[in-house]
């Protein structure tokens, strides 16, 4: 009963239009959010919490670009360039601007990428699909150009400016005190609460008429102009949106790295984000974070297999188990994709829809 | 005397672009397949060739027909296997299944062939041919032919051809081609094993030009700025492209270089490739898609 | 930050248990962390270098060289050139305990010197990484142990210099300077401008755009255009061999070009053709080939243990590099060892360790190498080798070059803040 | 306030091809204006000129005295101009309930940001649309599959909910590209019952494409015929019914005679 609805007892418009409409979902997701918030925190290890550190700003991306890719249906191929657009504005801001607080640089970032990545939107005016796929690929390689060749912005022949650590407020010996961020869980939080923030203001706007606007788009382009939504705006709204999230994505990034480095977000890494989305599912939140733990943990669980098995079966020592291992990483890893997009196309938030689904549905196989 | 050569030159290079963009082509005119492994196709015919010449001592002759028959396979079971699955796909799909294979022939040419990098021997004299002061290669000059004559036998294909005219009509509708008996996946195959022994006559070139290893895959990066610019279901529209992009970089390289003080030459095609398809958003040869409501 | 270690994943759980495995009481097993590339772009690297890396520990484990029942664990792990896997490859060798690290790459250098900083743990980043870390007070945790690329420049132009007067030209030579159009290609030019403006010869600088499998324009200008005396070729991956096909296609002599660490390998020969590359000449920072003390002691590792030797040290540039990173490591466990006994070492007394070590040759197949809390760079000697017949062979002995200029530049370097 | 639409000598030609020439028409408030023609007449080509999809190469479109001619689609549908399409344009993963929104999505104002954060302003237009969404729900009596995707609803409820969107938007003028194509009888009578309630509660001008000549005769208040592009004929039902142009456009000479 708590998971099932069962005709319409919603009395307000209000009520019909809450993100989760029956109990058990806001169990849920309490549950959830007590369980990232406080028991990981308290028990995970600081490798543990370094992986998901990375897992949690790779989300963020993920999700961004699964707006851009996933409900506007427009393919890019550039994320991590507005990344380091993001990541290199907020390194600038706090270099030029030492007293300026970190969120503000973190705000500055991403809204530096948003219009970066609107104005790489521009030809999304004119070409479409597969053709507007390979200009973003073009945003990704004209931005590392820029970085790479302008030595006020990228801080010098090396590409890279270090940065201060951001700092938390904490009470010791009784008194207000400003730390600095230096074990991963410090950093744990900032991603976890940045993320958090992420989910609810995508969720929202799913639920507005700009998430509206962004399907209608996707779906059926022409008919959306006939009704009244000016596609070119919508689809420059969602690049915004997009590479704003990777803005942030990028600063959170340089924050946890302390230095922002355009060479972390080249060409291979957006290709990671769009098979996050992907293999998570496209347009879905969900997906999106089941994608970016699938593509983060994939080469870690492969080797602690391979090395487990290898070990156990062959007898590889660690240089023979790292001399072999790589290439059937790049196997099993192309492999897998292959196979999952073969097998359930709609990505990892499917199979998981499918899984609760027989539980919503209980007694009865199906609806 | 310096910019014609540099333009010579350039219009060498872009027709051994024009090859790797062919396969690309290809595919995509049957399946409407965005192929991003084209570049690991180029470096797995790469190994293949170099395998046969230098582990067991070929002849270039006998080994490019061993590697042609490898190749040929290497594309049907990819279509088998794989992309026979995903027709109807979201276009995002096809292109992650393509970046999936990518990384599984990585891994599978190092561990079949290993890591090692290997020069793909050819009987031609390295020292260039000079048309009076003009410098041009030897090896370029063949490659070009072979360039040449890859084009002219898929536009003969294409055109004159029974099967080609069957690929045709299936790039154009694929259910009308199911009604009238083709059998589309026979064609997805053999568009696919096409694609792969386009892919050796690229490799076989740029393994020359700079060795066999996975970097070879690189020049997939090369193929979009030429595939878009001419048009993603042209063929007329690749060779012509790949010749103006190689022009566009030998220029660049030549003109803009010194003046941004930074290598401009594999940027420029892309920028030239954004401001045509403001104007002409199907590229310069591609076919317009009309959308109705 | 002591929490109780509740492992989310049974698999991993376990996976990082065995990593700790306690041998005979007292005894130690030092974990040396180590990244990798052996699947990204600069595979053909990182497979014989991290393979060198790896016969060498084995050979001083074997050799008891770090005490009785005491043996270190080379714990690599692949990132394949990419900077998030690389964070998480050093995390989880951290979580094994590595007391010492050694970086793979110039983005992860860069990525993970705070954390190598705040956790006092000392990585080595041998030929890449940035040259101000030769700097060990502004960088106290990263060690370069190599010549940077501020050094091979000094050391490149030097040697063009002495061959110019050797061959009993007047004037100054014509340099090119071919690099390749990224960080660690652009790294040099600071220092190459400076030693320029001071000596005074002609230079111009041509850039190869990554990943740089075609660079006809660039070449024909340097030989038909700009006619260079010289070139000094900064290149990496696939760029060094198509350099030198090009250029030796165009007929430019091969003893007039000269190569910095990373476009000097057996495999860029192969690639371009050994013939082609007759009398190509580059700066090397590790002995090359197998006449080498200790490229016959593995060899005998290996015959003990009755296989043959590892194919891989045929190619011996970077198998070798591997081997002289090993080496250095060990050597810094063993001085750390020495300074606190074993089982009080941390990574702090490792870096201790590095910045203890000096006159360190490796019965020649080193620079002697000194390396000082101040100089992490050990004087950043470079020996040049060249293409003969087929293989390569020493034309000078371990050269500095414009040492002056460099130190005001390593100096004036700006610690990392943060 | 009466809404009024004119075309104006709106002509377009496609490659060569005459679509449309010197079409012009006046549709008003409180009446039905329907548009007639054997296929490929020029009927859904001066729909589309109407609605912005295609720019005339010459003649005028006129809203309440406003020229809008040649502006964009989503311009045009802001001025208040809404459609219905010969093949439903719905959008099939969404619920009926999020299409009919859709129709009012143009009138919805709230930034990215106010979206984002959603409660307060965003929250409270959603609400104040929603209402005026569930009244068209109602009104076309839908309200039983207002959650079900409009995929997977028969063609005949597709077409009412497509009705739905265009009159979610409130709009001027109605323009419905054969609502009744593919229905049966009892289908079109409803569909025909609840564009006439549109005509008398609302100042609503509506034109209608329809081939159902039994449909277009009861409900129409005035007839163009177009044929080949050009208008053949117009009056009240029973003028046209009369016309022998019409009759010979439709049947052929010998019927005429």
């Amino acid at each position: 009963m708590i998971n099932r609805e069962t005709g319409t007892f919603k009395r307000t418009y209000a009520e019909d239009l809450a993100i989760y409409r029956t109990p058990l979902p806001k169990i849920a997701v309490a549950v959830i959010a007590f369980v990232v918030f406080v028991i990981i925190p308290w028990q995970g290890s600081e490798y543990w919490l370094g992986i998901l550190n990375l897992i949690g700003i790779a989300s963020l991306g993920a999700l961004g670009l699964n707006i851009l890719v996933g409900r506007t249906g427009q393919i890019s191929v550039g994320h991590a360039a507005f990344m380091s657009v993001g990541a290199y504005t907020a390194a600038v801001i706090l270099r030029e601007f030492p007293g300026t607080h970190w969120i503000l640089a973190m705000l500055g970032g991403g809204c530096a990428a948003a219009l970066a990545g609107m104005f790489f939107g521009i030809p999304s005016l004119r070409i479409k699909g597969l053709y507007l796929a390979v200009s973003t690929l073009a945003a990704q390689l004209i931005i590392e150009w820029i970085i790479n060749h302008w030595p006020w912005l990228s801080g010098g022949a090396q590409g890279s400016i270090y940065i201060q650590a951001p700092t938390f407020p904490w009470i010791e010996d009784g008194a207000l005190v400003s730390r600095k961020m230096e074990a991963n869980l410090h950093y744990y939080y900032l991603i976890y609460v940045v993320l958090a923030i992420g989910i609810l203001f995508a969720l929202n706007l799913f639920r507005s008429h700009l998430g509206r606007a962004f399907i209608a788009v996707r779906d059926r382009d022409i008919a959306a102009e006939i009704i009244g939504i000016n596609i070119f705006r919508t689809k420059l709204v969602a690049f915004g949106i997009a590479s704003f999230y990777a803005g942030v994505t990028g600063v959170l990034y340089t924050y946890f790295y302390s230095i922002a480095n355009f060479e972390s977000f080249t060409l291979l890494i957006s290709i990671q984000f769009l098979a996050m989305c992907i293999i998570g599912g496209l347009g879905s939140i969900l997906g999106s974070i089941f994608g970016a733990i699938f593509i983060t943990m994939l080469p870690i669980v492969l080797d602690f297999m391979l090395r487990g098995v290898g070990g156990a079966v062959f007898g590889w020592d660690d240089a023979a188990a790292s001399a072999i291992m790589p290439q059937w990483n790049l196997i099993m890893f192309g492999g897998l994709i292959m196979f999952f997009l073969v097998v359930e196309p709609d990505g990892l938030a499917k199979m998981w829809r499918n899984f609760t689904d027989y539980f919503r549905v209980w007694p009865f196989p199906y609806v | 005397m310096y910019y014609v050569e540099l333009m010579l030159n350039g219009l060498l290079i872009g027709s051994l672009y024009s090859i790797v963009a062919l396969g690309f082509v290809l595919i995509y005119k049957a399946s409407e397949v965005i192929n991003f492994a084209q570049g690991e196709f180029v470096m797995f015919a790469g190994y293949v060739i170099a395998f046969w010449i230098l582990s067991l001592n070929f002849h270039i002759v006998a080994a490019a027909l061993l590697a042609l028959v490898v190749m040929v396979l290497v594309g049907l079971l990819v279509e088998w296997s794989v992309l026979r699955h995903l027709i109807g796909r979201p276009v995002v799909a096809v292109i992650m299944a393509t970046i999936g294979l990518a990384s599984f022939l990585q891994g599978a040419a190092q561990l079949l062939f290993g890591v090692e990098t290997r020069s793909v021997p050819l009987p031609i004299d390295d020292y260039p041919v000079f048309i009076g002061d003009l410098l041009l290669n030897r090896v370029e000059l063949v490659a070009a032919v072979f360039a040449g004559l890859g084009f002219a036998a898929v536009g003969w294909f294409f055109v004159k051809s029974r099967y080609g005219i069957a690929l045709r009509a299936i790039a154009d509708d694929q259910q009308v081609s199911l009604a009238m008996g083709i059998n589309v996946k026979t064609f997805f195959g053999i568009a696919w094993a096409i694609a792969g022994v386009v892919a050796l006559v690229g490799g076989v070139f740029w393994g020359n030009a700079s060795g066999v290893d996975t970097q070879l895959a690189l020049i997939g990066l090369k193929v979009f700025p030429v595939v878009i610019l001419g048009g993603l279901d042209s063929i007329i529209g690749a060779l012509v492209a790949g010749l103006i992009i190689g022009l566009v970089e030998s220029l660049a390289a030549g003109f803009l270089d010194p003046l941004v003080g930074g290598g401009t030459k594999d940027l420029t095609p892309y920028v030239l490739m954004i401001l045509v398809l403001m104007f002409r958003p199907y590229g310069l040869f591609g076919e317009k898609i009309i959308e109705r409501v | 930050m002591k929490h109780p270690k509740l492992s989310f994943l049974a698999l991993a759980g376990a996976a990082l248990t065995t990593v700790v495995t306690a041998g005979a009481a007292n005894a130690r097993e030092f974990v040396l962390g180590m990244q990798c590339d052996r699947s990204g772009p600069t595979q053909v690297v990182g497979n014989y270098i991290c393979d060198g890396a790896h016969d060498y520990i084995r050979l001083a484990n074997k050799m008891g060289m770090f005490g009785e029942g005491n043996s270190v664990r080379n714990f690599e792990i692949d990132h394949g050139y990419n900077v998030p896997r690389g964070v998480e490859a050093y995390e989880r060798s951290k979580e094994a305990g590595h007391v010492s690290y050694g970086l793979y790459g110039t983005p992860h250098t860069y990525a993970l010197t705070p954390k190598l900083t705040s956790d006092k743990t000392p990585g080595t980043s041998p030929g890449f990484g940035s040259a101000g870390a030769a700097n060990g007070k502004s960088y106290p945790y990263i060690f370069p142990v190599a010549a940077t690329y501020w050094s091979q420049a000094g050391a490149a132009v030097q040697f063009v210099m002495d061959e110019w007067k050797a061959s009993g030209q007047s004037g100054l030579p014509k340099v090119a300077y071919l690099y390749y159009d990224n960080p660690a290609g652009r790294e040099p030019l600071e220092v190459l401008r400076d030693i320029q403006g001071r000596v005074g010869f002609e230079m111009r600088e041509y850039a190869v755009p990554p990943p740089g499998v075609d660079m006809r324009p660039q070449v024909l200008d340097i030989v038909r255009r700009y006619k260079a005396d010289w070139v000094i070729n900064h290149t990496f991956g696939k760029a060094p061999a198509v350099s030198i096909k090009e250029l030796s296609r165009l007929r430019f002599p091969m003893n007039r070009v000269i190569g910095f660490v990373w476009a000097a390998a057996e495999i860029d020969m192969q690639a371009a053709g050994w013939e082609a590359a007759e009398g190509y000449q580059a700066l090397q920072f590790a002995g090359v080939g197998q006449n080498h003390k200790v490229i016959d002691e593995i060899k005998a590792m290996y015959a003990e243990e009755g296989k043959p030797p590892p194919e891989k040290m045929n190619v011996s540039v970077y198998y070798n590099r591997g081997v002289f990173i090993g080496a250095l490591h060990a050597r810094a466990i063993v001085n750390a060892i020495e300074a606190v006994g074993a089982e009080n070492v941390t990574g702090d007394d490792v870096r201790r360790g590095f910045e203890s070590i000096s006159d360190f040759t490796l019965g020649g197949f080193m620079p002697p190498l000194n390396l000082t809390p101040e100089d992490h760079e050990g004087g950043g000697w470079v020996q040049v080798w060249q293409v003969r017949g087929g293989q390569w062979v020493p034309l000078t002995d371990w050269m500095q070059g414009y040492r002056d200029v460099i130190m005001e530049h390593v100096a004036n370097a700006e610690p990392p803040k943060g | 306030m009466s809404n009024r639409l004119e075309v104006i000598d709106a002509a377009k030609s496609f490659g060569g091809v005459l679509a449309l020439s010197e079409a012009t028409l006046t549709a008003e408030s409180r009446r039905i204006l329907a548009i007639i023609g054997p296929n490929g007449a020029g009927k859904t080509t001066l729909i589309n000129v109407v609605s912005g999809v295609y720019a005339p190469d010459a003649g005028r479109v006129l809203l309440n005295g406003t020229d809008i001619t040649g502006r964009r689609a989503f311009e045009v549908a802001r001025h208040g101009i809404a459609r219905t399409f010969q093949n439903v344009a719905l959008f099939a993963g969404m619920t009926v309930l999020d299409n009919i929104l859709l129709g009012r999505n143009m009138l919805m104002k709230s930034g990215v940001l106010k979206c984002g954060v959603f409660w307060g302003a965003a929250r409270s237009e959603e609400i104040e649309h929603r209402r005026r969404a569930e009244e068209v729900i109602d009104f076309l009596n839908i309200t039983d599959i207002r959650t079900a995707p409009a995929g997977s609803l028969p063609l005949g409820l597709q077409k009412r909910v497509e009705l739905g969107r265009a009159l979610a938007a409130d709009p001027k003028v109605l323009l419905l590209d054969e609502p009744m194509g593919g229905m049966n009888l009892e289908e079109k009578e409803s569909i025909c019952r609840y564009v006439l309630d549109v005509v008398e509660m609302s100042d609503t001008a509506v034109i209608l494409i329809e081939h159902d000549m039994g449909v277009v005769m009861d409900i129409s208040d005035h007839i163009i015929v177009l044929d080949q592009g050009r208008k053949i004929s117009e009056g009240t039902p029973d003028h046209v019914r009369n016309d022998k142009v019409v009759i010979e456009a439709y049947l052929g000479k010998e019927h005429a005679a």
